[in-house]
């Protein structure tokens, strides 16, 4: 049960690993918030880098992974793992157009983008690929950025299958 | 029709199995249906396995959690829907749960009930079929809550605009939907009102009039940062406060006894050499019946690791506000729960998905609930 | 997964179980034969000892085991886990009046009975003590005797929950 | 509408987050949902997860049994619940599948559907509303088969008075039911017409009309003992005729190619020095392109044995009437399916409840396909 795997992720068995991420990890908070304003009935106003000329980041690593740089706030299913990719639907299956948003460093360039965690919607849960990752996620009250709240709306069903992580742009770095 | 036919025949047939003219032997009789009783002994517990991998077949098991005979500790099981979201009356014997279903399971026409359960039958005895629009979401207490002496439920929605519906309770009849535009949740305040969090970092209440509609409305001044060390909405509530921890571990009460919220001043779950510790995990804290206030900790705290789970469970008097115990976990937990006597028994689901048992004012280990068949037991309630 | 522990038991591991109770199943299909006859749309002529005295039958074991007597030709949940017991249904469901039926003997005074096995229904599967054994079962297309099928039938839902073992008479000893 | 404006804002926001005024980064396309090719590579293949535990929410894994890739190797799923019952077209890249829904998940109206899937998108294409009669049962193949090239669907009902479904599955509309009393399942036969089991032993014939009334039906004479070493109802079909294993293990064959079922000589499973196998499983015949037939066999058979895991394949030569292969398994299965290739691949349920794969013409094992996150998968099929 991956669901299990990643909780155990987080005992004390991994401690190590742990205090390394959040090594990485402190300070993030700082870059989130300037990243991530409003909430579900406004629409965000997101700083954006606008001078690099990168058509697409380079990234490395297994995309099937929950430790893949996409997935720093995701908390389902990983489409790549049910019949889509990291940034595709399964057959079968209705995009949502409302998502959560989170923002993820890159390791190959060091440089954060603006993730929009779009769900795969209509079918029940994929069930393979469970990683649950809470970068920059925040209470349901501010949902832009909460993975706590299924995103399977605007869709013709919302029964929630599995998750894509689609790079939206590049975030401001502070 | 030949079905029927077919059937009474059967049914009959059944009734000549089962009489004593069937052999010498005493048939057993057929048909016998166990119920509960009333009330729920002190120390059975209601465990939510929303079952988020077989969501539309989500389960609440009711275990004796006293006992160490995994066979019969199951005293009854019934059905929530698409991660459903309950509560109880403590003035009846009834408990709701909010479902969702399609008219082809995972496809279809969408209908939001909210089911009543009987508490000595288990079976559903009333519905109210609502706006199709409940918040769908990991399970919180506060998507559903009574209010108004629990004569009116309150139900959160978010399409992504967000409202609250509201059922008379008692009448089994929808009522009203209630815009709260900007806000969430539904926090239940005295009489006839609630609350709600909102983005901008106030609280909106709601008074409502005797027709379930909106009376009035207010809005405290902003009180939190939805980003910056944000209030975790998984709340405690104490003689009507709500005490809502924050991501690095202040407390901010917010007293919901008046007409509008009042929000007190905040403190800090840390002392000297807690630098580091934050509380985290589903349902991340619990109050017993002295009114001490528990909360779900972990040490090494990081960005996105509130949901990370609970190494100890710590508790405070909330009146002093100061620990006054710190229970060391056997294994690490993501949520956690209580019953509602006075030498209750705290609960919580750990890292392994089993339930592990404590005895809440000694802090002792009582034993593991496992092997149930539940698949995801996020949540925890013990009977009122 | 008490379904996988019932698959297991019956692999190589425990083929020295399996021979001892290959012994005293041997012979007994003669004897199911005997006593059970008839389809779905007929009345059973069920030959039942007449000459016993007994009211009701002793009984020794763990009625929350499969290996219990009752359950020879049980293949479900056992109620007994479910909030029920070995002859009554959990709260909150309905028992089904259309049963299959075993013949199942008696270690305690060798005598065979006839079990009805009334399935409880209303709520999804109970997932507790799930048991499958097959002495006397038949093919579908010989229902009475056929647990392949779900009986939860004549209630107001067909979802099924749990079986109950429920003894009904004594077989006719050939 | 207050949600239709915020919806439309949110879908505008959407745009404008992809747009490429958002950032100098390339913004990767939203909305992109995968397709399948066709036909389906021979070696994908369909695992059928009734979900035992979670019948609602029974699922049909579509599976790549060459990838060694976990994570990659599931192609899509699609949804069939209560215990689904499966087939697909050869002529037409289309699956069916028989599912129950009631209108409150476990409770409430009963609807039973037959969905059409299309094999391109995995979704539903199309549906027919049958009676709320279709057995509900464990899997097997003879619930639902197409005959008349593929024009006509045919349900077996079981309330418990038996009768068969006729759905014209080209218009998509349901034209018939026809009574089969004292008989059970669907057998598909030549043309317009299928055959059944009967409980006396002998095997019905119906022939249909153009609108998929009864128009003739046939009997055959007792060819097997209902109660004594029966016929397997879980034949497979090769060039028509189904060859049903028996308890005990000999094989009876029926010919289905003509007007009426023609029962032929039957003959042993068990050679010298056989005593004691016996088939059994769930699924325990399949053929291969050759028209070579499968049995999973296991030792030291005893009364009730005949649904125990198989340790071993036998594989027959049915002109011949003589096993040609005997596959060993390295583990016990519970269940069997075949590729439709000619270079075939035998899937088997081990009693783990995992996938293994056989290279069928040498027997050979090839790998194991497991967490897959399904729970009890009962039936394996190749793609047509």
């Amino acid at each position: 049960m991956k669901w299990l795997d990643g909780w155990l992720d987080k005992t004390a068995e991994n401690t190590a690993r742990s205090i390394s991420q959040k090594t990485s990890r402190r300070g993030f908070l700082g870059k989130v918030a300037g990243v991530v304003v409003g909430g579900a009935v406004t629409v965000p106003l997101l700083p954006v880098a606008r001078s690099q000329e990168n058509p697409a980041p380079r990234e490395e690593g297994d995309p099937a992974s929950c430790e893949y740089w996409r997935y720093c706030a995701i908390d389902g299913f990983l489409c790549g793992c049910c019949g889509g990719s990291m940034n595709s639907c399964p057959p079968g299956t209705e995009m949502s157009p409302i998502t959560w948003i989170g923002t993820c460093e890159n390791p190959v360039d060091g440089k954060s983008y603006i993730i929009s965690y779009n769900d795969c919607c209509g079918k029940s849960s994929c069930g393979n690929c469970l990683c649950q990752r809470n970068e920059g996620d925040r209470p349901v009250y501010n949902p832009r950025v909460s993975n706590d709240l299924n995103w399977c709306l605007g869709t013709s069903s919302n029964t929630y299958h599995c998750s894509t992580a689609i790079v939206i742009g590049a975030a401001l770095d502070e | 029709m030949q079905r029927h036919n077919i059937m009474k025949q059967l049914i009959l047939l059944t009734v000549i199995f089962s009489s004593s003219a069937f052999g010498q032997v005493q048939p057993e009789p057929t048909g016998v249906i166990q119920t509960l009783p009333a009330p729920w002994p002190a120390h059975w517990i209601i465990a939510h396995d929303v079952a988020f991998f077989h969501m539309s077949d989500g389960k609440f098991y009711v275990l004796d959690a006293e006992s160490d005979d995994a066979a019969t500790r199951v005293k009854g099981i019934f059905n929530g829907a698409f991660i459903a979201q309950f509560t109880q009356a403590t003035t009846r014997p009834e408990m709701y749960i909010l479902e969702t279903f399609r008219s082809r399971g995972s496809r279809g026409e969408r209908t939001d009930v909210l089911t009543i359960y009987g508490k000595d039958n288990l079976a559903p005895i009333g519905e109210v079929v609502i706006p199709p629009k409940r918040a769908s979401a990991m399970p919180t207490n506060y998507h559903l809550q009574l209010v108004d002496d629990e004569k009116l439920a309150l139900i959160y929605n978010f399409t992504p605009a967000t409202s609250v519906s509201v059922v008379d309770i008692v009448n089994r009849e929808f009522l009203a939907e209630i815009p709260i535009p900007g806000c969430s949740l539904v926090y239940p305040m005295a009489g006839r009102a609630f609350a709600s969090l909102c983005t901008d970092g106030s609280m909106m209440s709601v008074q409502l009039d005797e027709n379930g509609e909106q009376a009035s409305t207010a809005r405290t001044g902003v009180f939190f940062d939805a980003n910056n060390d944000p209030i975790m909405e998984k709340a405690v509530m104490i003689d009507g406060v709500a005490y809502f921890p924050t991501f690095l571990g202040r407390v901010v009460p917010v007293d919901l006894n008046g007409s509008e919220p009042e929000v007190g001043r905040e403190w800090s779950l840390l002392g000297d050499g807690d630098e580091g510790w934050r509380p985290g995990g589903i349902q991340v804290t619990e109050r017993d019946s002295d009114g001490r206030m528990y909360v779900l900790m972990h040490p090494d705290g990081y960005e996105g690791s509130h949901k990370d789970p609970g190494t100890e469970v710590w508790v405070f008097d909330v009146e002093n506000k100061r620990r006054v115990d710190r229970i060391e976990l056997q294994l690490p937990a993501i949520s956690m729960g209580m019953t509602n006597d006075d030498d209750p028994l705290l609960l919580v689901t750990n890292v392994n998905l089993e339930l592990d048992i404590y005895t809440a004012k000694s802090g002792e280990y009582q034993r593991t609930l496992n092997n149930f068949a539940a698949e995801t037991v996020l949540m925890l309630y013990g009977a009122e």
